[in-house]
């Protein structure tokens, strides 16, 4: 049985939405940056999807690529989020905002 | 052999060239620059007389001598091709002028020496420099051969003036003069500068005389009934002639613009006596002279100037009446004889007017040498009533003042009379069959009887009686350079009438009238440029009583008459050791005399009232508005960034927020225009 | 001279022998892991930068991108062809512009970093980025696009956050990571809906589907697709909406990284968006599917000059107002891309963005360095603090004066060039669209005017601040510096090469 | 060669000033100035050009190359003179070296960026005059603006900041306009133009002219383009009302910024309206903003003398007096005839010296007393009687006195709008515009009335005294090249008049 490509979409687009979402109400560092892992996968599912539909590989490994990507991103974001507690006590994103206007 | 004519523009040059000396050099000399003026002036002086004599011998001169600016006639159409030069006219007007001119800045050279080099002035050498620059700009004034180049000069003299006028600078009130007269007569130049234009832009000539002249092209418009500048051409001969006469008026100090020459008196005396016999004043009525042809065109404009004439002669002569300063009177007598001059020309008495323009240049500048020395007697006193009896001590000026104010108060035989007299024949004959100078005439005559008041008031004030003051019991000597000129002069006053006695010529049949002739080309003669050319092309009818020998003698006896009159209604009021002002009987009229008819106080309203409150509101629109506008455009552009740059909070969830919010707007936008949802 | 025959690959030669350098700079950090020898490290790092400067000159020079019938080499493809990668004429106009700014950002660098404790890793760091950006440049597919660009992106965060004890460095490096992995998220999306809408993720074989007509049925796919690559692209060069990461980021980070990140990253970041819409995504044939990006860039092109400019009329911290100034003159570089909207010019007003951001290397980098100095000096950081300093530095303040005039875009300077193409570039299209660009060029120029002349009067006229003690004139910083002065200047009389190089670059391209 | 040298010259001359110590580099800067002031003068008896440079004109000293290729469009280093900019050019040059000499008093904080400022804006200014290639020209245009608003910013007055920034900004918005309107001009051009060379855009315009552009049709661009460009020049001029700028920027200058921005730098703005609005335009499409254009030029005149009647302060009074001259050169140019445009040209170089002179002589009454309100001061004749004797003389010149240059470029320019056939009403427009010398003598000679005559009554703690031969000798100078054009104004009108006929011919 082969699901419809559409269903897939809808599904990486919920996905998307959903990063969306905690992107712009989580204030944990943490929690934002899994937010955005989350639009990353949504990505990557309509990828393999896609791939599968048109029959040819490129989207899934530019998939595999995204995915290691996505480590890389985690790790420099980690280290960010980490001399951010060290400087403010906190991983709230709200909380630096000494520069602004 | 060098004939006078190729030395003419040596005429001017010579006091030029004082003017370099005296001011580069003058610290140095002797005398402070005093005696090149006056070897400049002499020398002037006898190449004047040379081209005089030349004239005299039936030449004349008439050559462009440098081209100022040069229009390109192959690539302009009509008069934009039009060259403006530099050239000298000498003919029967310019070169008796010029001697006038040139003698008369002699003598009051000379009678600096004893006038400002004696009392030890400070700036020597600027006055020397500046009258230098002043005989210059005259002389060049007077043999200018163009319209254009008789501005240019017209204007120097103005300058001159300006600078002579504030010589003493540390005062208060000579600098204020200085620029009222300056700015007067600059009210004056604007319209005659506009005339100037006019006239180029129509013609495409400024030449005077000759084929080539504007007179003979706006003749021919008149004749071809050409339509200039969208009005007929007698009508736009009018309005370009009253345009230039703007500058006569301004210059000549007739009403309206004549207010700037009393606060004049503020020069040195000798400087007064230069601007009023010979240059600045002088240089108004010349120009009428010089271009009368033009003025001949049309009838409007003589009439004009006639009743401006007649009425300034009136209206000045009773402002004189009440002055106490020696040099006012002179002043208001000024305005009121100028007034003559501008009459006779404006009822075609062409020579009539040159004729008093001469005698004026004698006995005025003789007038105000005169007061310069009582000046000097009066150890620099200038009120009539703190002199008195300066008879007996100084007996030289006393006669030879006497002599230019019978002179300026016509009474026979000095030389006023006679060219008053043809004047007012003129006016008179013309007056009789035209109510317009008919009034212009009465107001003449009218003033005929103020001046002999005032000229008699200001002698007998002066000179008779017992002294008033000390200064006046005890003068200061005068010595040669000063009495010098006046003998001249007093000569000059007395007989210069002499060249033109025209009543006894007509009453008698003889050929007397030398002036007449010499103006009318018996000598030598550039055409057009004639009294009986310019008659006729007037074309007044000329009125008469009985016959012509009753007329002059109507007339003649009218003048002397009023100007005996005044002269003994002078000596009734004010002969006695102790005269009386008999200011109470004229009462209010009084006030008004006395404040010149409130003329100053209109014209300084006029600028301190009127213009300088525009001016201070102009500013304030400009700052205000103007400038507030530009001001404005700067603020709301940085009101602007600071709302902008509130966008960035600072809290990176609001960044999200908001890029996703931009995304979305343009989704929407684009989608929805694209059709992508479709 | 015949040169020796390389092979295909070496075509990416400035890219590479950033990596290598990169790499050489781990490999000396880890002989000696106890003492850095900053001169070694920094002297590597700039060595190699140069080389890869000369490297991509020395391929322009030899006719690498210039078609063969014009008596080049044409371009090199690599992993496939069309491949993977495209070494093109753009590709080394923008390699050479990353290789420059990475050379006076290394130098500028030895003294700025001078006391900082990951020496070695800061420069690493930066030639990584720099190989990021090197390889954007000749990035030809989705896929090696989206990677250069994180590979740009990810040293990129590291470096604005390197100073791990100064609050500001970390919000900066917090705000700029976090909008970034959101925007790079946007943009994988994006990527995954255009491969979805044509089944292809190389430049080329997209360009080919659309023109089939093949992706008209997934109009609304692509053109959210495409919105979504825009937005990628925007985070990189600091574009409206997804600027707001600049200010802070640029604020925070040490000056020469806001200078190689404001310069460099903003170069590749166009550079890429330049490759894509003109390669994969003709507006020729996009337009009648109702997917008019050219518009889109008109509308973000008005939009982010115009607050980028606002708002650095009205700051008050000299950083920040470079900040929001470089976000005004992405909006002027978008113009390039707005061109598109037809009917002509899109070549000439393209390769004006070309040389305005190569330009732009030279005086924006050269004023984040000043700012670099003037942090060094400890002066601080507003305009006032800036106060008088002509009076005891007069060459940096000289060079100052001219990167501010050369911003302003006023001669003799280069930016005078540059800025008046774009003007020139923007009209020439000749349409109504771009009237309104230039218009709000005209505006917006004004008010830099006002906010960069401001800056010169700082230093140059208004009264020093009193107690300041004697400056230093730190060597690298100041070579940069000077360095960059005299590019700004000498590029004015010098620019018919970059013209020409730009103007083929953009013609090749559109081509 | 020759022009590339002036300007090398002039550009290296000022490389060296800048870095030179302070304490020579007033004397270094006038030395080397007198090198390109020595150039110009050889050029002006070696000119051999004819007729109009824009107009197939006979150029003198040309030179040209190719610089840029940008798309379809090559921009070239294109320079050379004609009777129009050979006058311009020996202004700017003299008058830079008389403005270095009389800064040496009042100049004594940084001389060496000072001095190496204006060397730097002469060099501009020359090449503003030469250039005949857009951009080429424009840079040098453009490039003016940065020593001018240092000087203003760095030397000026108290409200130095305001008025620097106030003149850098708003004479920019200006330039951002002309130079949009007229590459839209050269875009709608189309194929017709392949260079930025202005003879061969002047060739095209009159050649038919442009076609739509961005679906704004030829004749519609034309005129939108005229008028945004008249707009551009107009703020540089400045007319009114765009003119605010100049007061402030006059009144904070130091004298020899004054100098320079009087006596060149205004002229920047009319003879780019000569040369572009009024040469490159057919005459059909100036005449039909004739009207408007001329009522700018009156507005300008009475205006701008209102506003210095009502001012006390000595530089802003001369500062709203060019404003009013300005006005007259505008006037002239409308009038498009021989007289008139020749008139206004010759204004500018008129109005360059004796603006120059009145800054001068301002500068150095200033330099003695440290004041220049009129309400302050009373009798400075009797103090410094040289310094004054040419301000006279030079308040003379601007009220337009004859055998001064003042004079023969009024009248010139009255001439020619009196009888001009382009604009209607002519002569009122003409009357209008002259009562301007009324106002002028008025606000002058008041003025004058108040500072330099009446008792000397001002209290220093210091005692006033002469000022030194250096300060006066430019004047001299001045006042020597103001008769001498006064007496003689064919020295420039026989080529100015050479290079505007062609113009008025409208015809190639």
């Amino acid at each position: 049985m082969t699901v419809p490509v559409e269903y897939y979409v809808l599904l990486s687009l919920a996905l998307f939405c959903i990063g969306l979402f905690g992107v712009l109400t989580r204030r944990n560092a943490l929690m934002f940056l899994m937010s955005v892992e989350l639009m990353l996968n949504a990505a990557t599912i309509n990828l393999i999807a896609f791939a599968f539909y048109h029959g040819n590989l490129t989207g899934q490994v530019f998939a595999l690529f995204a995915m290691a990507l996505a480590a890389a991103e985690v790790a420099v974001g980690l280290g960010i989020i980490l001399v951010l507690y060290r400087n403010f006590r906190d991983v709230d994103v709200t909380v630096p905002s000494t520069m602004r206007w | 052999m060098a004939t006078a004519f190729e030395f003419a523009p040596a005429i001017a040059l010579f006091p030029l060239a004082a003017f370099v000396i005296a001011l580069a050099f003058g610290k140095y000399m002797p005398k402070k620059g005093a005696l090149a003026g006056i070897a400049a002036t002499a020398a002037s002086l006898v190449f004047s007389l040379w081209a005089f004599v030349t004239v005299a011998g039936g030449e004349t001169y008439h050559e462009t001598l440098y081209e100022w600016a040069v229009g390109d006639p192959t690539s302009e159409a009509g008069v934009q091709g039009i060259e403006f030069t530099f050239g000298i006219l000498l003919d029967p007007l310019s070169t008796l002028m010029l001697v006038i001119v040139s003698l008369i800045a002699l003598l009051v050279h000379v009678f600096s020496l004893g006038y400002m080099n004696a009392e030890g002035e400070t700036g020597l050498p600027r006055y020397y420099a500046e009258l230098g620059l002043f005989t210059f700009s005259m002389l060049a004034f007077v043999f200018a051969d163009n319209l254009l180049m008789a501005f240019m000069f017209f204007e120097l003299v103005g300058l001159c003036s300006y600078l002579l006028i504030g010589f003493w600078f540390r005062t208060e009130s000579a600098p204020s003069a200085a620029k009222k007269a300056f700015l007067v007569t600059r009210f004056g130049d604007y319209f005659f500068l506009l005339g100037v234009v006019a006239i180029a832009a129509t013609f495409g000539t400024l030449q005077f005389a000759g084929p080539e002249s504007f007179v003979d092209a706006a003749a021919d418009a008149i004749d071809g009934e050409e339509t200039l500048f969208g009005f007929g051409a007698e009508t736009w001969v009018t309005i370009t002639g009253l345009l230039v006469l703007g500058g006569v008026i301004g210059k000549s100090a007739q009403f309206p613009l004549h207010t700037w020459l009393p606060d004049a008196m503020e020069g040195p005396t000798t400087v007064s006596a230069l601007i009023h016999a010979a240059t600045m004043v002088a240089a108004g009525v010349y120009l009428v002279a010089r271009m009368f042809g033009y003025y001949a065109l049309s009838p409007t404009a003589l009439a004009i100037i006639a009743f401006v004439g007649g009425f300034t002669a009136l209206f000045a002569a009773t402002m004189g009446v009440v002055k106490d300063d020696i040099k006012q009177v002179l002043a208001y007598s000024t305005i009121s004889q100028y007034g003559y001059m501008m009459l006779g020309l404006g009822v075609g008495g062409y020579v009539a007017g040159v004729f008093h323009l001469m005698n004026h240049a004698f006995f005025k500048a003789l007038l105000f040498l005169g007061a310069g020395a009582v000046i000097i007697l009066m150890h620099h006193e200038q009120d009539m009533w703190k002199m008195g009896g300066l008879k007996d001590k100084a007996p030289v000026t006393y006669y030879t003042f006497l002599a230019g104010a019978l002179a300026l108060a016509g009474i026979i035989p000095f030389s006023g009379f006679w060219s008053k007299d043809e004047i007012l024949y003129d006016a008179f004959v013309l007056g009789l069959e035209d109510p317009v100078f008919g009034v212009a005439y009465a107001m003449a005559l009218l003033a005929v009887f103020f001046t002999g008041l005032y000229t008699f008031r200001m002698v007998i004030l002066t000179f008779h009686g017992e002294p008033r003051s000390e200064a006046a019991a005890d003068p200061h000597p005068v010595g040669p350079s000063v009495t010098f000129p006046l003998a001249t002069l007093g000569v000059l006053a007395l007989v210069a009438g002499v060249a033109n006695l025209a009543p006894i010529a007509k009453l008698t049949g003889m050929d007397i009238t030398y002036l007449e002739f010499w103006l009318d080309g018996e000598y030598g003669v550039v055409d057009g440029l004639t009294y009986t050319a310019y008659t006729e092309t007037i074309g007044y009818p000329a009125g008469e009583i009985v016959s012509e020998q009753a007329t002059l003698l109507i007339a003649a006896g009218l003048g002397l008459g009023l100007a005996v009159a005044g002269a003994l209604t002078a000596y009734v009021l004010y002969s006695g050791p102790e005269p009386v002002r008999h200011t109470e009987k004229l009462g209010s009229v009084y006030g008004v005399l006395r404040n010149n008819y409130y003329q100053d106080e209109y014209q300084v309203w006029l600028a301190r009232n009127l213009t300088l409150p525009v001016a201070r509101g102009a500013d304030r629109f400009d700052q205000g508005v103007i400038d507030g506008v530009v001001n404005g455009v700067s603020s709301v552009s940085l009101f602007g960034g600071g709302g902008v740059k509130r966008l960035q909070t600072g809290v990176v969830t609001n960044y999200a927020a908001l890029i996703m919010l931009g995304f979305l707007a343009l989704l929407l936008v684009f989608g929805l225009h694209g059709g992508w949802f479709l | 001279m015949e040169p020796i025959a390389l092979p295909d690959w070496a075509a990416l030669g400035p890219a590479l022998v950033l990596a290598v350098t990169a790499l050489l700079l781990f490999v000396v950090d880890a002989v000696n892991p106890r003492k850095t020898n900053r001169p070694l490290i920094a002297g590597t790092a700039t060595v190699g930068s140069l080389a890869a400067l000369a490297v991509a000159v020395w391929y322009l020079l030899a006719g690498v991108g210039t078609p063969t019938g014009e008596g080049g080499r044409g371009e090199f493809h690599i992993f496939g062809d069309p491949g993977q990668f495209v070494i093109d004429e753009m590709a080394l106009f923008f390699m050479v512009v990353v290789a420059v700014v990475t050379a006076m950002v290394a130098v500028a660098s030895y003294d700025y970093m001078h006391d900082h404790a990951y020496f070695a890793s800061y420069y690493s760091l930066v030639l990584l980025a720099a190989t990021g950006m090197a390889t954007m440049a000749a990035a030809n597919s989705l896929v090696t696009i989206f990677i250069a660009l994180e590979l740009a992106s990810l040293p990129s965060y590291a470096l604005v956050a390197i100073l791990k004890d100064n609050r500001g460095s970390v919000e900066g490096g917090l705000k700029y990571f976090l909008v970034g992995a959101l925007s790079s998220a946007v943009m994988v999306y994006g990527i995954s809906l255009v491969y979805g809408a044509t089944g292809h993720l190389q430049l080329e074989a997209i360009a080919e589907v659309i023109a089939a007509g093949d992706a008209e049925p997934y109009s609304g796919l692509l053109g959210l697709g495409v919105l979504m690559l825009i937005g990628g692209f925007a985070f990189k060069t600091a574009s409206v909406p997804f600027h707001f990461w600049a200010p802070e980021a640029y604020e925070g980070a040490p000056a020469p990284v806001a200078a190689f990140l404001s310069s460099a990253s903003k170069a590749a970041g166009f550079v890429i968006a330049f490759r894509v819409f003109t390669t994969a995504l003709p507006i020729g044939d996009l337009a009648p599917m109702g997917i008019d990006w050219a518009t889109v860039f008109v509308v973000l092109a008005i939009v982010t000059m115009t607050v980028g400019n606002f708002a650095a009329a009205v700051q008050e911290n000299v950083k920040r107002m470079l900040a929001y100034s470089s976000i005004g003159h992405a909006g002027y570089a978008l113009i390039g891309l707005a061109g598109f909207v037809g009917p002509g010019g899109s070549e000439l007003v393209m390769s004006a963005a070309m040389m305005h951001l190569l330009v732009y290397g030279f005086m924006n980098t050269g004023a984040f360095l000043f700012v670099g100095l003037a942090e060094y000096w400890g002066v601080g950081r507003t305009f006032e603090d800036y106060n008088g300093l002509a009076t005891q530095a007069p060459i940096a303040c000289s060079a100052l004066a001219v990167f501010m005039f050369s911003l302003a875009g006023i001669p003799p300077f280069g930016g005078f060039w540059s800025k008046y193409f774009l003007f020139t570039g923007a009209l020439s299209v000749g349409s109504t669209a771009m009237i309104a660009v230039a218009a709000a060029l005209v505006v917006n120029s004004a008010l830099s005017l006002y906010y960069y002349s401001r800056l010169v009067k700082a230093v140059w006229i208004e009264d020093p601040v009193p107690g300041r003690e004697g400056l230093s004139q730190p060597v690298g910083l100041y070579a940069a510096i000077v360095f960059a002065a005299v590019m700004t200047v000498a590029v004015l009389p010098g620019f018919g090469p970059i013209a020409d190089a730009a103007t083929s670059a953009a013609t090749a391209l559109i081509a | 060669m020759i022009i590339e040298t002036l300007i090398a010259v002039t550009l290296v001359g000022a490389l060296v000033t800048f870095l030179a110590p302070n304490r020579i580099a007033g004397k270094l800067a006038f030395a080397i100035s007198l090198i390109p002031a020595a150039v110009s003068l050889w050029m002006f008896t070696a000119f051999d050009g004819s007729g109009n440079a824009l107009l197939e004109g006979t150029l003198a000293f040309e030179s040209r190359f190719e610089w840029i290729t940008l798309g379809e469009y090559t921009i070239s280093w294109f320079v050379g003179l004609d009777g129009i900019s050979l006058p311009l050019v020996v202004l700017t040059t003299v008058l830079t070296s008389l403005a270095i000499v009389s800064s040496w008093t009042p100049i004594d904080d940084r001389e060496a960026q000072f001095y190496g400022l204006v060397l730097f804006i002469e060099a501009n200014l020359i090449g503003v005059f030469v250039a005949l290639d857009f951009f080429l020209w424009f840079i040098f245009w453009e490039a003016v603006l940065i020593p001018m608003y240092l000087l203003i910013g760095v030397w000026g007055g108290p409200r130095r900041k305001y008025a620097a920034i106030k003149f850098f900004v708003y004479t920019n918005v200006a330039s951002l306009v002309m130079f949009g309107a007229f590459i839209a001009l050269v875009v709608g051009l189309g194929d017709a133009v392949t260079s930025f060379a202005l003879p061969e855009i002047t060739e095209a315009m009159l050649d038919g002219g442009p076609g739509e552009f961005a679906g704004i049709a030829g004749t519609t661009l034309t005129s939108v383009v005229f008028v945004a460009m008249f707009v551009g020049f107009a703020v540089k001029v400045p007319v009114v009302p765009f003119h605010t700028w100049l007061p402030d920027a006059h009144v904070e200058a130091p004298t020899p910024a004054s100098v320079l921005l009087a006596g060149v730098l205004l002229k920047m703005g009319t003879y780019a309206l000569l040369r572009f609005n009024f040469t490159m335009f057919p005459s059909d499409v100036v005449s039909t903003f004739a009207i408007p254009i001329a009522a700018i030029a009156v507005i300008s005149v009475i205006y701008g003398a209102m506003l210095a009647l009502a001012q006390t302060d000595l530089k802003r009074i001369v500062a709203y007096s060019s404003v009013s001259s300005m006005g007259y050169v505008i006037l002239g140019l409308i009038a498009y005839t021989q007289y008139g445009v020749g008139g206004a040209t010759f204004q500018m170089v008129s109005h360059g010296l004796i603006s120059g002179l009145m800054f001068m002589a301002v500068g150095v009454i200033y330099n003695a007393t440290h004041t220049r309100m009129v309400t302050d001061m009373s009798g400075m004749a009797d103090k410094m009687p040289v310094a004054v004797g040419i301000l006279i003389a030079g308040a003379f010149g601007y009220m337009g006195l004859p055998l001064m240059s003042g004079f023969a470029a009024e009248y010139f320019i009255f001439f020619g709008a009196f009888g001009s056939e382009m604009l209607e009403y002519a002569p009122i427009f003409t009357a209008l515009a002259m009562f301007g010398i009324v106002i002028v003598a008025g606000y002058l000679l008041f003025a004058m009335q108040r500072t330099l005559f009446g008792p000397y009554r001002l209290e220093t703690d210091y005692e006033v005294t002469r000022a030194p031969f250096h300060d006066v000798a430019p004047m001299f100078v001045l006042l020597g090249l103001i008769i001498a054009l006064g007496v003689a104004p064919e020295l420039i009108f026989d080529m100015i008049r050479d290079a505007v006929d062609p113009i008025l011919g409208g015809e190639l």
